[in-house]
């Protein structure tokens, strides 16, 4: 009866859970969401609890309350140490899946070693070493973030860094290996402390090369991995509510740090083996702006979350007749709270006013056009620049290229912002821009 | 073993819905979102409340307590700061 | 039954009461249509266009008034027109009967049944003879062009290797049909429009233009049952004049179309007002007709004061002649429409659209 | 330095070389501006904004013109200018060396050295001293209100109770700077517009701003390296006016701007393709001034030919002299800061800027 | 290993039929879905076949041929024939789902008795029941499509036909319990023969009221069945990929009808009980046309499925400044190939030429207003009279209510339209029209 | 029993799956969609391969060989016709 009773409430937290994040979707019901995640969790604690094999109840009791003391305050962190927080909060997750597997294994070698297949050890291994980095790695994320003074914030780096780091990982995942085959060997236990071991310091070696500004993406990782880690709890236990839980937790730290990444111009894989040091270095090293193509999302992104997003209209615009999907760009970038202005260059298009021409017919006010002179200084301070279809209003070769046709214009600094966003016809190079996204007919 | 393939089959489809869930949620929600994910993540408190109540010994339950406390820390203040960001949510 | 298209005679009148295009609708519904030679040629409607309709064309003018049983006009009738009219004909043309008093008695004495479109009710069933709203939507037009033309400023915003151009102010006072047409015409050249009106209805009429609607506090209500708009009261009006003079500080362009009907128009632009505006501004006033929006406005006149242009231009419809005789025949034709039955005029007088535009029958004047 | 205003002399001229704001900006950089009394007057800025600025306002022409290092102009100096000019000062204005030779013979004489902004190179440097560019952008678009102005229609359709208003046809010949300037004001009032021009590039551009290009299998190469159209052979502009003629047939409004650098403005219209064209069409001829690319447009006249209306207006600029002077201002003041450094006229021959401009120096005329 | 292979089979193929729906999303990658689901059946097969308990590999081998011999000649029916082809397909899987359940009864109950648990017989019998109903009413609804001689086209109702209706289900579901309860009695045969005989007669009694306009919701719907007892064959066979397979069948059938009953306006709940005999008198019976408010969803539906959409702009387009927005949906629909007309009233607005002035601006070409008296006569022609904000303009008032201030007017004949769809501010009954849609401002 | 709840489990993960994915099929594919959803409905195959191939009476097997040929007329019906309609949406 009871068992059917957490078999029931296993299904019924599943579904509560993915509700939750489905409401998510949308800030009208995204509270609705917490409230389902609140009660699934109920449900799944209850279940579990009145099971007739847990007796101490008295030690269950004592470690929620105590739970309960530890994290009330922990919720009320000002909004700029939240960062922080959830970081800390994966190391807690990451501590609770390795010592919940420390525990599994123990027990199973003190009384029933039979109990130690292959496939339960290997997911015991698996909960351990991903528990356990993520326990370290989170910590030292949360120590950056805070800015604690024992922790480097630079990256550290250093000659042959990943091999460094490649190497304890292959060394914990043999050392795994030979836990699984042999699990009840005289030197099993010593082994298996000897994977805990590997797990914590590889995730604090995983995190000193990365800089502050690669911490979220990071964070999301290790959010994955958490969420892996009580997978194979799941596995272990042979509990499909963990099993479920994980896999959605870890499928949306996946999703959030690969959207992440394209944000950021770098390639999931780049970040997944934690090589941030090169990106880092190629950073500082130099001017030389690389270009890339950019998806349809990644420029949304990009854009919804600048604060100041400057608009350089240019003659491609007129000729693609993009007026009305730029001020439909705009209307929802204005929607969002982003401020929008627009750069218009004196001689844009092939005639004196062309541009005011085409986004007076969209209906932009005036009031969101300014010109060149007065926007350049603001430049610095633009989170996007957006050039539709422009190119010598913005050709940094007007600067320094002596021969160049239009050497001495003054050109719309478009290079100064932070990120620079091109929509052109063809891919030839254009020598301001990050590079082109598709065209804005793609835009949703 | 029937079992472990019903787990893999769990698995799989989990992580589908995973995917296809988070893939629709607002951009602006990535930060409660993350928080909430958080949350449901500590759903290890399962594992932790039976290896810390069930009749084992006491270092093994040691253990359970640290984890059950840990992983309830995470649900209590993970669950709250999310509401509360939604909260703010509401007032812009 | 005939209908007789005369050529206008009024100085400067180019519209014609029938175009081809209309002529021979109406020759279609069994109608004749005697057109007097060169009536539509001002109006770029050549003789050969009406013939092509099935008009008899090229008729002399006695020909027109003294064969046709309605003769449509645009203008009231000159003294020497009501005289040619044919004893028991008809005749249907815009007049103010206030304003035309002698030749609306000798269109009694010889019994002719005039019906002025001026006295049009404002109803639903009467839009589509509505001369008054269609020929302002051509003043409120042409104003625009016509003021564009006199300043000596782009009415949009250019950013250019020469600087940037900054758009023109547009102020349009009174936002009824010419006004509202005004806005329309303003804003589509690239111009910053703002105006203004006494009745509160028109706020998000002007609004719907996207242009920018200038609010004071009315403190009474200025709107009559019919949607006109009342005078308003003298205390009312001097807020008002405050109000307007304020708003014209740093306009460009003024268009000023204020009416109330069958009074004066009233007076929005003091010379004060005038005097304190910028160099170089220009004001068409569309109300001069009735006596000027702007106290320094002439009819017909192009006054400089205080370095402001001021126009007074006269019967604008006119100077759009081929499109105000295309929508004048319009309406006109659908009048015809409703009292012709038949081939006879159906005199219904419990029909308010019959009884409101009849000006005089059967010897009688019915309108003061 | 001193840099003088004189007021224009020329007929019809409005418009003034520096605006208020431009010469403080001039005055801020260290030079010294003297306007005469009176100079901005006609394009609405006056001696008191002139002093505002930092400029010396109100003095006489000869102080102007005796007193000035440079003297700042619109249109070529008039003989009995030339002859006021100081020695060795500068003049810079607008001319065709070749249709003045008896003032620039004068300048030679006086040693004056003279820059007409006629003959800038047009090259990206110097964009933002283009004259011809900035008095273009005024001259297409005022030519476009003349147009809707003359015209008897609506340039945009209107659904109305009176009937459906159809869009006016405006072609427009030529799609330089005035050119595309008329497209994009002409398409702003809601006209359906189409262009047409000899060089190929012009296509897009007439598409960019919403309109059509009529296309022809010209079947030479009409650009020159420059980008400027050059002039066809015989039997091509025997094709093109065959064509033109065709694509006028019924349109309502044409804006014709082909120029051709130095050389006599094409003829695009004949005599007999204005006989086809629909009655009360408007021809606006912005060629006129350089022999017009209609063969009945006459020199600031309304010609009435066949029913169709022919404007040639001259110095449409000036008809708009805020705007155009304060762009005129803007490139004539780049123009000066190029030319004097340190205060002095620095006369680089190698800059082709200097060395295409430069029609009078030391004594010497050089250019034809 | 041969039970691991098709476990693994199992998992491979529902992944593979996940991607496949999933590649549906977009006609580019549509094609690469339907390998998938090749591959996945295929999968699905030789796993199957390859266990060490089937041993008559003839007689599996000559079905399958005889599947192939009918089933290439029915993929290539005439495209007007593909609904009916469809449902005749469900037909064949429904009595599939049957013919098994069958089986498993009886081997049941002549060989293991003890196999027949209740939840197994609750699933056999489910199976059977969603099975034979399929098959009957699947055939029923192929017949009325393909207009064969002996079945009615026509809608057949009688007084009580729901009361018949479900009491046969009712007696089926009871003799079902009955069954569930005693699977090994000796009536129990009989009675689960009664089973398969009221399911069968079922299948039959639902199809027969419904009209031939309602048949893609009812095919759509009995997909979603067929589904379902794929569902409860999986649970029989202890099945996961049946289970799964069944359950992505089941839902997108139940996610089609709910869409095509929102297009057609009905609710979900009245087309889920065969009820559609009330609404099609209602229909017949009177004018009097309801009005309802629509979802975008539904709109959009209604929108793209449209040949001619008629667009009726007024004074609450202006107001609402909405030319942009209809610019943009103008633009959606053009490239989906719709044709779209807007239909100017001559006095829509607030002034003469009110609404060219707006359409103009938003650059929607000449080419597509129309005037009233010429696009009247084509109104009955029209799929959807979409009424921005316009009222007076459609106002059938004016046609018959004498003492309306706009009686008399000439009006835009939207009523005509097959249907009609009103964007306004409030939601005072809008006469003309079916009901509001929220504000394009909402849409995608 | 507990195989039952893992069934449970699977399906309901399993409608989630469905709901989400269907929901996003662009509208203009629901034609095809609706074959194929009726090609993997056919996975019945699977029942029916075991009923008609394993030693069972002859009855039954008969039962299975009759559901096995609709199935696989299904799929293979199902299936080429989805790819057909397609074929012609590319050439659109
Ligand atoms: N304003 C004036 O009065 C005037 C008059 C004459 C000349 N000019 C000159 O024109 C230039 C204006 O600079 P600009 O930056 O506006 O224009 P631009 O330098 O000509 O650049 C146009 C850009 O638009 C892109 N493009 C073209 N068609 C497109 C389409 N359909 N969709 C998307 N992108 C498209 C082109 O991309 P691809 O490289 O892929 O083709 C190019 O990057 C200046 O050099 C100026 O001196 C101006
Ligand atoms: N064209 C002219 O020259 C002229 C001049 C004067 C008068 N009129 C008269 O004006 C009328 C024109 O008819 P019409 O159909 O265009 O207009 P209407 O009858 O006034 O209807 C306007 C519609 O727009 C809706 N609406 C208003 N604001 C909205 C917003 N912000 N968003 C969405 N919907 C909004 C209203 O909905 P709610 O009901 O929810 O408010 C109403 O259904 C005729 O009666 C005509 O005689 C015309
Ligand atoms: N059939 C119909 O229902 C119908 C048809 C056409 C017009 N109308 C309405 O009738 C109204 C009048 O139209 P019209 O063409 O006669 O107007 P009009 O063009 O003659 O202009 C008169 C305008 O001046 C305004 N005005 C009067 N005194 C003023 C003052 N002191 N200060 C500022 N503004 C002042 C009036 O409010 C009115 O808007 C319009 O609002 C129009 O909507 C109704
Ligand atoms: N700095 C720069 O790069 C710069 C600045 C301004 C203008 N321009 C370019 O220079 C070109 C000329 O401009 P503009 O202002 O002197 O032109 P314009 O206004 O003088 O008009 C001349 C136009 O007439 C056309 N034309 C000549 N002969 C013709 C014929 N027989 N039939 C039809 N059309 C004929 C020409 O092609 C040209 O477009 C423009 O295309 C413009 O883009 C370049």
């Amino acid at each position: 009866m009871t068992h059917a009773v957490a078999q029931l409430a296993a299904v019924l937290a599943t579904a509560l859970f993915i509700f939750s994040l489905h409401w998510m979707n949308d800030p009208k019901t995204a509270r609705r969401g917490v409230a389902a995640g609140v009660t699934g969790m109920l449900v799944a604690v209850v279940a579990t609890w009145i099971q007739p094999e847990i007796i101490h109840h008295g030690w269950v009791a004592l470690a929620i309350v105590a739970g309960f003391i530890v994290g009330v305050p922990l919720s009320l962190v000002p909004l700029t140490a939240v960062p922080q927080r959830t970081a800390l909060s994966h190391a807690f997750g990451g501590l609770a899946a390795g010592l919940v597997g420390t525990a599994e294994y123990f027990l199973g070698l003190t009384e029933h070693p039979a109990e130690l297949t292959a496939f339960r050890m290997s997911a015991i291994v698996a909960e351990v070493i991903l528990g356990f980095l993520t326990f370290t790695g989170s910590l030292m994320a949360a120590g950056k973030l805070q800015e604690v003074k024992w922790i480097p914030q630079r990256p550290v780096t250093y000659p042959g860094q990943n091999v460094v780091n490649i190497g304890v990982l292959v060394i914990a995942a043999a050392l795994g290996v030979a836990v699984v085959v042999n699990p009840t060997a005289p030197w099993s236990a010593q082994a298996f402390s000897g994977v805990v071991g590997l797990a914590v310091l590889f995730g604090v070696l995983f995190i000193i090369p990365i800089g502050g500004a690669d911490m979220p993406t990071v964070i999301s990782i290790l959010n994955s991995y958490a969420g892996l880690s009580a997978v194979a709890m799941g596995f272990v236990l042979n509990n499909k509510l963990l099993v479920t839980a994980g896999a959605l937790d870890g499928s949306s730290g996946l999703i959030l740090s690969i959207i992440m990444c394209r944000a950021m111009n770098r390639s999931f894989t780049n970040v997944l083996f934690g090589a941030f040091g090169t990106v880092q270095q190629a950073k500082a090293l130099g001017e030389q702006k690389a270009w890339k193509e950019e998806t349809v999302e990644g420029a949304d992104q990009l854009l919804e979350q600048a604060r100041l997003v400057v608009v350089i209209p240019g003659y491609g615009m007129a000729v693609a007749q993009a007026q009305h999907k730029v001020r439909e760009l705009y209307d929802q970038l204005i929607k969002r709270g982003v401020t929008v202005k627009f750069a218009i260059h004196p001689v844009a298009g092939r005639m004196p006013g062309h541009m005011n021409v085409l986004l007076a017919e969209a209906n932009i006010p005036y009031t969101a056009l300014v010109e060149m002179e007065e926007i350049n200084p603001e430049m610095p301070q633009c989170d996007v620049a957006l050039v539709i279809g422009a190119n010598d209003v913005v050709n940094p070769a007007a600067r320094y290229v002596k021969d160049s046709p239009i050497y001495g214009m003054p050109i719309i600094d478009a290079d100064k912002a932070r990120t620079v966003l091109a929509i052109k016809r063809s891919k030839k190079p254009q020598r301001a821009a990050l590079g082109p996204v598709t065209s804005p007919a793609d835009r949703p | 073993m029937t079992d472990y393939w019903s787990m893999l089959f769990v698995f799989v489809l989990a992580t589908f819905i995973g995917l296809g869930v988070i893939r629709r949620v607002s951009r602006l929600l990535y930060t409660p979102l993350m928080s909430l994910t958080n949350a449901i993540s500590a759903i290890a408190v399962v594992g932790s409340i039976v290896v810390a109540g069930a009749d084992y010994p006491l270092t093994i339950r040691i253990l359970g307590g640290v984890a059950l406390f840990a992983s309830m820390t995470n649900i209590v203040s993970g669950f709250l700061i999310t509401d509360r960001m939604l909260k703010m949510f509401k007032k812009q | 039954m005939k209908l007789g298209v005369p050529k206008e005679t009024a100085a400067g009148e180019r519209r014609v009461s029938l175009t081809p295009e209309v002529a021979g609708r109406l020759v279609k519904s069994g109608l004749v249509v005697v057109v007097e030679r060169g009536a539509g040629e001002a109006a770029s409607f050549g003789d050969d266009a009406f013939r092509a309709a099935g008009a008899t064309a090229s008729a002399s003018v006695g020909d027109v008034f003294e064969q046709s049983d309605v003769v449509l006009k645009v203008q009231p009738p000159s003294v020497e027109e009501a005289r040619r009219l044919r004893e028991g004909s008809a005749l249907v043309a815009v007049f103010q009967p206030a304003a035309e008093k002698e030749s609306i008695s000798q269109l009694a004495a010889r019994k002719v049944t005039a019906f002025s479109l001026a006295l049009l009710p404002r109803i639903t069933r009467a839009q589509a003879m509505d001369v008054l709203s269609s020929q302002a939507t051509v003043a409120g037009y042409k104003a625009v062009l016509l003021a564009a033309a006199a300043t000596g400023r782009f009415f949009p915003m250019l950013v250019t290797a020469a600087g940037t151009v900054a758009p023109a102010r547009v102020v349009v006072l009174g936002a009824g049909v010419a006004g509202l047409q005004a806005i329309a015409t303003a804003r589509r050249l690239g111009a910053v429009v703002s105006a203004f009106d006494v009745r509160p209805a028109v706020k998000e009429q002007v609004e719907s233009l996207g242009a920018k609607f200038l609010e004071m506090d009315i403190g009474e209500h200025a709107e009559t049952a019919g949607g006109y708009a009342k005078e308003l009261s003298e205390e009312t009006h001097r807020r008002e004049l405050a109000f307007i003079a304020q708003q014209l500080k740093d306009a460009d362009v003024v268009v000023t179309t204020a009416a109330i009907p069958g009074k004066r128009a009233p007076i929005l632009i003091t010379a004060e007002a005038v005097r304190g505006m910028k160099l170089g501004a220009v004001i068409v006033d569309l109300a001069v007709e009735t006596g000027g929006n702007c106290e320094l406005a002439r009819p017909g006149e192009d006054v400089l004061e205080h370095g402001v242009r001021i126009l007074g231009p006269l019967n604008l419809p006119s100077t759009m002649p081929y499109h105000a005789s295309q929508m004048y025949a319009r309406n006109i034709s659908t009048f015809v429409s409703h009292v012709v039955k038949d081939g006879a005029l159906r005199l219904d007088f419990a029909d308010e659209i019959i009884r409101d535009t009849c000006v005089t029958h059967a010897g009688e004047v019915r309108k003061p």
